[in-house]
């Protein structure tokens, strides 16, 4: 693993966090789908340079899915969906941008500190990937808790899932069945979305959270 | 065979202490007349009124129980068995052991409470007066007469009458501070036992006053003659037992002759009489107390009890 | 082997409850209540021959596997066996009358049986784990009994305090026995007597079974659900429960701290006897402010079981100060209250119950007169009344006479604590017996004598035969227990040695029957004698006075001071008997507070007394946890209504924190 | 040619049911098959006490799960018996429409199918798709009924559901980045066998890290305080054969994860101690839940909570460590999912008589309905852990060993115990007694799985079959 290689995708790698920072700033639906396929290309292109990397042919095919369903058909799919939901403007964001920034600060932060704790005779690039994995997936998370639409929750649930592929991928070696899950998650997302945005249109006319809030359990 | 003349004291004990209770109760009235300039009844009133009564026919409530008329002759049962107990003129009877002093409190608890019960029979409302006052009282000067005893059998380390009476007679014990508070907490319970005038007026029957007199109302000829008898015996009891303890001087100890048990008995009579005198001017020198001040009296009767157990818990001197 | 007998007369006991759910036959009630009969009579049995054969004990491959369900029948289990079995005899005699009279019998049969099987299995149980299992058990079923009237307003409130005080008290105990056990699980009680408990653990295993106990047995903080709950159940289960179910408590306080904790320090007595005495006056100042017949006896169950816990304090007291004699009369006096109050609460509980089918009345303020009516009842009631009171021929006097010479063997103790405690506790014992006494005059003078006060009293009828026989036989055991305290006294010798190593001096070879607790000096007690003397001199003064005298009668109205044919309403009442008595020593205890509404001259409005009166146990315990209980419930029920991403938050912060936690590690 | 065993069938068997199912319109023969595949499945799971294959790359049974697949089918078979006549109902009272019933029964199976594979799975990536698919499913059957409160329940499920699989993904590939440098590249260092040997000389910092993701993760599965949030609604608005599955068998197969990762941490030495961990989550939970359970307007909703509690009480034992609390930890796991279940068979079917669910419109049952009424009080008797049945034995060793060793926590998790126990008791009361309100009609429940169940409870309570013991006791041992 000679220097240019672990420096490119720790680049890839840090690249993929400073785009869950832009999304978290994002404050429009759509340019928060635009970020989000910029994140699966990036993604992609890690995936695919860890293969060139750890000359591992699978790694492709989990490049190319994240490329075409993260990056191109999931944001198509939202597109047209909020087109007819027409939500195009009401996105607001529980806790102002400012503080939502300094929390990602902090988590990235966190993160750093939990995996550097790894004793260093582990091989380097396996914490600093797993340091930025954890880092996507504390944002993603972060975005999931302070958004009040149903479609940037999702959207915030896959970037944690990127954040996991992320991981995965970092792990050299680790067999087939990560790369099978992770596309079956990623699939199954997919599928029940689409289900329940419609129906939650067909039930509720809006697919705002609070709306749904409303039918808590035992409320009545 | 020392069991027959041990026999025949206890006869003479029985009887003397039956034949004694009416002469003390007309005596204590002849006293009182007296104090106050009056002639007053002759001494031996009391038993003319029970023969007269025990003639007449007894007058019973229609609805008044079988245990109506099983009471009284209950009554005067427990009360004379506990009075036959409490050594008069001799110690050491022949069934003085067959109970000792907390026996014959207990009694006395027995007797009142079919007295209250009686008073409950008829369903009148002085019946119901007369025993829930009776039984409040009895609340208190309950618990107080135990705490004397408890005090006693510490000193004497026996709760055995006769043994109690022994140790007083052999001047073992001096002058105690715990005997001191016993006393006065003995005689305040003996009042109000015997319903004298503190707590309750014996001579009146005005119904609010009344007490033990309202337990009695509806009886009538024999039963209300045994139950007269019942109280007077109960007087001589307390009399006889606050002579024993405090001035045992004069009883005969077991194994003398006849001459200690004549000795005795003078001096018994003397005892009785100076009690008599005594009980008299109290009374007429002190009006009847409220009904709801009696408790505070009793209470304090309870605390001088308890006082004197708790020095005699502490240590030995007091 | 008499634990094998023991264990076939539970397993008849639990078949007959099994059998009593699913067979539906009309005579149910009868087979019913004839095999326990039988059962408890060959519990009975083998727990007689316990005391001549000694302790034997079996184990079962049932309960915690690596131990197995232990059982064992030594001397102080077989004493309790008796009491047990005796009263659950008693009871069932009086079931096979008044369970005719039960209208839904399908709740009580079969929890009936199961009932006497849990408390049997609790008095066999030799190891932690089965009894807290038939410990538990006998709670349950007893709240089926509770619940099986659950159509009544107030029952499923008294049940559902029960079951919540019950296994507060289980936990109480099962926290004890964790602390004896230790950390490995020696849940044996041979492995609990091996291993000595620390002096400190000691003292809080002390405490928690005096809770433990305490809360089935009813002392005083924690007694505010048995008169709720006994008088709930059907007359004859409240008899078993308040005469039986409180002793078998009693044991499960005996056997862990006379048994299992070793040699005793002086300073447990403090705590008992203060609980003893304080519960005592409590318990006996509460029944006398009760208009429910049944709610009097429940209360005075819990003045009987003070005066037990304040003998059992003495017992204690004595054997840590190093004077096995007087622990033996101390422990001695106790047991025998035990015996008694078992007989006579199982007695005044049938009574209770027989007016209750009599008159379908419980208020006191709506009986009265019922002597007339019902003879056999009554005088079974009296002797009852007169037991309870601690009046000399009967048994509550032999026991109470005992207690006191124990009190008056106290000087001996060294410690100061003691020297000041335990004539207070005498004092309070004194004021209990004397409250009795009032408290049962109360009861029996206004629900058996005076004039009717309603048509239902008016209207009694006398029980049935079988009602009357077993209060009758109870009646009987209550007078002999009182003639011969001396037999009872050495009946109680083997258990007493067993558990303080000494014992009273035998009592059989004293001339006249007569019972000499410690010397013949000190003191002595006659039941017999003067049972004798009080009958013999009754009857003379009655024959005389028939013969010599006069014995004629004329029936006229009652004299009442020249007031004619006053109303019933003019009678005294519960309330009004108990007034005074509320005045002088209810104004401190509850706070009692009498409000006079007396209207001005003039007005017609009518004159309103009411008083106020405060259970403190509710108020200052239970009240405020109640009250913080719903307060938390309200404050995290917000918990529900949260948002998705609320939820999601706390996942975060859950999350977040606990990677902090790991990041801070040192 | 992978050998014909107790293992591929209890993996074959619903799978094959499964999608046969998804193709079969009518409703009474598919009830019936999927009866007749529980049964099958339960033989086969039955058969592993007989015969227990070689730990393979996938596979797995060893003590701690061969119990763990027993009951789980049990329940499953009984829970199917269950379904038939509770579905039969609700189709009658138009309630679920025909068009659903064929997807209801696939996804059943799935379900069963998923829960096995998770049990069996010796390779933890297999183990966590396992858990994956089977919380998917679960999903889907919560919003069966297509109420608005049902969507919501499974729309919050799938959403807390998904980050808590995320988070357990996240710390599996910590176990194996963990594992990678000992065991070397490939599926060795994903196969728990070779894990548990290899586990001492692993990077302790890792095992910390992951064993946070993981508990967290599953955590959110077991239903723990924090994580809870998802679970009372799901057992409230699912169909009640679901909450029945839900709660005895899911929250099982979570915990059983949880529990072969604390097993590799117990085997570090250099790891954090789990121990402190779990036992604040499990008494949070317990307190939580006891404290939630008096407001509840809800019955199954309550029991649901009580669910939660249990879960504590398990977790907190567990944390707790020592031969006697381990026992009585898996002791408790398997009484729990027994009385739970019945509980919720008998409050379905009280449901359905009684038309509502709502405890203060149902009074008087132990009148009206003897036979459901007196099973819903000893099931309540047997979940309030009261003595003659199971659930006490297990109570009874963990409250008094934790309070030899930490008298402190003792007296916090006696006072979860009776706060629960309290509000259990108060709706019981109103439930069970009083005066009957409400619909009398009969109703043809089947009282066979209840009755089983709590016959098993019982007979747990009084007598532990010796094999059952020990491979307890072996267990307690390995979970240190």
């Amino acid at each position: 693993m000679n220097g240019l290689a672990f420096d490119v995708a720790h680049l890839l790698a840090g690249g993929l966090v400073l785009v869950s920072f832009m999304m978290l700033y994002q404050d429009r639906l759509y340019a928060l789908l635009n970020v989000f396929a910029l994140q699966a290309v990036v993604l992609s292109l890690s995936v695919a340079w860890q293969a060139w990397a750890q000359d591992a042919p699978h790694l492709y095919i989990t490049a190319a899915i994240a490329l075409v369903l993260k990056a191109i058909a999931i944001p198509v799919a939202l597109h047209r969906i909020i087109a007819r939901l027409g939500i195009q403007r009401q996105i607001e964001t529980v806790v102002g941008v400012g503080p939502t920034m300094m929390a990602g600060i902090a988590l990235v932060a966190l993160s750093m500190v939990v995996m550097l704790r790894v004793t260093p005779e582990a091989d380097p690039l396996a914490r600093e990937d797993l340091a930025f994995a954890l880092s996507v997936l504390l944002l993603g998370l972060l975005m999931m808790v302070t958004r009040h639409n149903a479609v940037s929750q999702v959207v915030g649930f896959m970037s944690i899932e990127n954040g996991l592929i992320l991981a995965g991928t970092g792990a050299k070696g680790m067999p087939l069945v990560v790369e099978i899950s992770v596309a079956f998650s990623v699939l199954v997302a997919f599928i029940v979305i689409g289900i329940f945005l419609f129906r939650i249109r067909e039930r509720f006319d809006t697919v705002d959270v609070q709306a749904l809030d409303r039918f808590r359990g035992g409320q009545q | 065979m020392a069991v027959i003349p041990a026999l025949v004291v206890q006869g003479t004990q029985m009887l003397l202490v039956l034949l004694l209770a009416p002469l003390l109760t007309g005596f204590v009235r002849k006293v009182k007349a007296r104090l106050v300039r009056r002639l007053g009844p002759p001494v031996l009133q009391p038993y003319l009124d029970l023969l007269r009564l025990l003639r007449k026919e007894a007058v019973l409530a229609e609805n008044a129980s079988w245990l109506f008329r099983v009471i009284p002759y209950l009554i005067f049962a427990t009360t004379w068995v506990a009075a036959a107990l409490v050594p008069t003129f001799a110690i050491g009877l022949l069934f003085s052991w067959t109970a000792d002093l907390i026996a014959i409190i207990a009694l006395l608890g027995a007797a009142r409470f079919f007295l209250a019960l009686a008073g409950m029979d008829v369903g009148t409302s002085f019946g119901g007066i007369g025993s829930s006052r009776e039984v409040m009282f009895a609340t208190l000067a309950e618990p107080a007469m135990i705490m004397i005893v408890f005090t006693l059998a510490l000193i004497a380390g026996s709760t055995q009458l006769s043994s109690i009476a022994g140790l007083m007679l052999s001047s073992g014990v001096g002058l105690r501070v715990s005997l001191g508070l016993a006393l006065i907490a003995l005689i305040m319970v003996a009042l109000a036992e015997n319903a004298r005038v503190p707590v309750d007026n014996p001579a009146t029957h005005l119904e609010l006053t009344m007490v033990h007199e309202a337990m009695v109302l509806e009886y009538s000829g024999r039963h209300l003659a045994v139950i007269e008898l019942a109280a007077s015996l109960k007087l001589l009891l307390y009399m006889s037992l606050i002579a024993c303890v405090f001035l045992p001087w004069g009883l005969a100890v077991p194994g003398t002759g006849v001459t200690a048990l004549l000795v005795g008995m003078v001096a018994y009579a003397a005892k009785l009489a100076v009690g008599g005198f005594l009980l008299a001017t109290f009374e007429t020198a002190i009006a009847k107390m409220r009904v709801f001040r009696v408790p505070d009296f009793l209470g304090a009767a309870l605390m001088l009890g308890l006082l004197a157990t708790l020095l005699r818990f502490v240590s030995r001197s007091f | 082997m008499a634990v094998i007998a023991e264990l076939w007369c539970v397993a008849l006991l639990l078949g007959t409850a099994v059998l009593a759910v699913i067979v539906r036959a009309p005579a149910a009630s009868r087979a019913v209540y004839g095999v326990t009969l039988a059962a408890t009579l060959i519990g009975f049995a083998a727990a007689f021959s316990t005391a001549v054969a000694g302790t034997t004990a079996v184990t079962l491959p049932l309960g915690l596997p690596w131990i197995g369900a232990r059982f064992r029948v030594d001397m102080l289990s077989a004493f309790f066996l008796i009491v047990v079995n005796l009263g659950a005899a008693a009871a069932c005699l009086y079931g096979f009358g008044y369970g005719r009279h039960e209208h839904e019998p399908k709740r009580v049969l079969p929890f009936f049986p199961a009932f006497l099987a849990g408390m049997n299995l609790v008095l066999l149980a030799d190891d932690a784990f089965t009894f807290l299992v038939s410990w538990e058990f006998m709670s349950l079923s007893s709240w089926a009994l509770v619940m099986s009237h659950h159509r009544e307003p107030g029952n499923a409130y008294a049940g559902y305090v029960y079951i919540i005080m019950a296994s507060v008290g289980t936990l109480a105990l099962l926290l004890g026995f964790g602390l004896l056990a230790g950390p490995y699980g020696f849940y044996g009680f041979a492995e609990m007597r091996a291993n000595a408990a620390t002096p400190m653990s000691a003292g809080l295993v002390l405490g928690l079974a005096l809770f433990g106990a305490g809360s089935k047995a009813g002392l005083v903080p924690l007694h505010v659900w048995l008169p709720l709950a006994h008088p709930a159940a059907p007359s004859h289960v409240s008899a078993l429960m308040s005469g039986l179910m409180t002793k078998v408590a009693v044991y499960a306080f005996l056997r862990i701290v006379f048994d299992l904790l070793g040699p005793p320090e002086w300073w447990w007595a403090v705590p008992v006897l203060a609980v003893g005495g304080v519960t005592t006056v409590l318990g006996v100042l509460y029944a006398l402010m009760q208009n429910d017949l049944k709610r009097v006896l429940a209360y005075s169950t819990i003045e009987n079981i003070g005066l037990v816990f304040v003998g059992l304090g003495l017992a204690l007291a004595f054997a840590a100060s190093g004077f096995p004699a007087a622990a033996a009369l101390a422990l001695t006096a106790a047991l025998f209250h035990v015996f008694n109050h078992a007989l006579f609460k199982s007695l005044l509980f049938f009574g209770a119950g027989a007016v209750l089918t009599a008159t379908g009345e419980r208020n006191m303020e709506r009986l009265g007169g019922l002597i007339h009516a019902m003879p056999v009842t009554s005088v079974v009631v009296l002797v009852g009344c007169v037991a309870i009171s601690a009046l000399p021929p009967l048994n509550g006097f032999a026991s109470e006479w005992l207690a006191f010479q124990a009190i008056l063997l106290s000087p001996q103790l060294p410690q100061w604590g003691l020297k000041l405690l335990v004539p207070a506790v005498g004092a309070l014992l004194a004021l209990a017996a004397a409250l009795a006494a009032a408290c049962f005059v109360r009861m029996f003078g206004i629900v058996f004598l005076g004039r009717p006060r309603t048509p239902a009293a008016a209207q009694a009828r006398e029980v049935d035969r079988w009602s009357q026989s077993a209060m009758i036989i109870v009646a009987a055991m209550c007078l002999i227990a009182g003639i011969l305290p001396g037999a009872v006294i050495d009946g109680l010798a083997p258990v007493v040695q067993s558990l303080v190593h000494d014992r009273m001096p035998v009592q059989l070879g004293i001339p006249w029957l007569s019972t000499i607790p410690i010397a013949e000096s000190r003191s002595s007690y006659n039941g017999l004698l003067v049972f004798l003397f009080v009958t013999a001199s009754a009857s003379l003064a009655a024959y005389a006075i028939h013969h010599l005298a006069s014995h004629a009668v004329r029936r006229a109205p009652a004299w009442d001071c020249g007031f004619p044919n006053a109303g019933l309403a003019t009678q005294y009442t519960a309330d009004s008997f108990a007034e005074p008595i509320r005045r002088v020593f209810g104004a401190y205890v509850f706070r009692a507070r009498e409000h006079v509404d007396m209207p001005p001259p003039g007005d017609v409005r009518p004159a309103k007394l009411t008083v106020e009166r405060h259970d403190l146990a509710w108020e200052f315990i239970y009240g405020p946890i109640a009250a913080g209980v719903s307060l938390a419930a309200d404050r995290l029920n917000r918990m529900q209504f949260l948002t998705i991403r609320q939820y999601l938050s706390l996942v975060f912060l859950a999350l977040v924190s606990l990677l902090l936690v790991l990041a801070l590690w040192p | 040619m992978t050998p014909i065993n107790g293992v591929t069938l209890i993996l074959a068997v619903p799978a094959a049911t499964a999608a046969l199912l998804a193709f079969l319109p009518g409703y009474r023969l598919s009830a019936r098959l999927n009866m007749l595949s529980a049964f099958v499945t339960l033989v086969a799971a039955l058969s592993l006490f007989a015969y227990k294959p070689e730990p393979g790359p996938y596979i797995l049974v060893d003590d701690l799960n061969i119990v763990f697949i027993v009951l789980s089918s049990f329940v499953g078979f009984t829970t199917s018996v269950f379904s038939a006549s509770y579905i039969a109902h609700e189709l009658e009272t138009g309630r679920l429409k025909a068009v659903h019933l064929r997807f209801y029964h696939a996804m059943y199976q799935v379900l069963l199918f998923a829960m096995n594979l998770a049990l069996v799975a010796n390779n933890i990536g297999l183990m966590w798709v396992a858990i994956e698919l089977a919380t998917l499913t679960t999903v889907l059957m919560v919003g069966i009924y297509r109420t608005h409160e049902a969507l919501e329940a499974a729309w919050k499920y799938f959403i807390l559901g998904s980050v808590g699989i995320a988070l357990a993904l996240f710390g599996t590939i910590l176990v194996y980045m963990a594992a990678r440098p000992v065991v070397g590249e490939g599926l060795d260092g994903m196969v728990w066998t070779v894990l548990i040997q290899r586990v001492v000389d692993f990077d302790p910092a890792f095992l910390n890290v992951a064993f946070v993701f993981l508990l967290l993760g599953y955590g959110t599965k077991v239903g723990l305080a924090p994580l809870h949030a998802w679970l009372p609604d799901a057992h409230a608005e699912g169909p009640t054969p679901i909450s029945a599955v839900l709660s005895g068998l899911l929250l099982n197969v979570a915990l059983y994860a949880v529990l072969r990762f604390k097993m590799l941490l117990a085997a570090n030495p250099g790891a954090l101690a789990p121990g402190p961990l779990m036992v604040t989550m499990g008494l949070t939970s317990l307190v939580f839940a006891g404290f939630m359970l008096y407001r509840r307007r809800d019955i199954k909703r309550m029991f649901g909570y009580s669910s939660i509690e249990h879960m504590g009480i398990i977790v907190f034992a567990f944390g707790m460590g020592g031969p006697l609390a381990n026992f009585a930890g898996l002791l408790h796991m398997t009484m729990h999912s027994l009385t739970k279940s019945a509980i919720f068979f008998t409050v379905g079917h009280i449901a359905q008589v009684k038309g509502t669910q709502r405890i203060a419109d149902i009074r008087g049952l132990t009148v009206t309905h003897p036979m459901l009424g007196w099973g819903l009080v000893v099931g309540v008797v047997a979940i309030a852990g009261m003595p003659p049945l199971g659930i006490f034995m297990s109570e009874f060793l963990v409250v008094s060993s934790t309070f030899a060793r930490n008298p402190l926590l003792a007296l916090v998790l006696v006072g979860g115990l009776l706060v629960g126990f309290g509000a259990l008791f108060l709706r019981l009361q109103g439930v069970a007694f009083g005066e009957p309100v409400g619909s009398t009609a009969p109703v043809e429940a089947s009282y066979v799985p209840t009755g089983m169940h709590l016959g098993l409870v019982l007979m747990a309570g009084v007598y532990l079959p010796p094999p059952l013991v020990t491979w307890f006791q072996h267990v307690a041992g390995l979970l240190g």
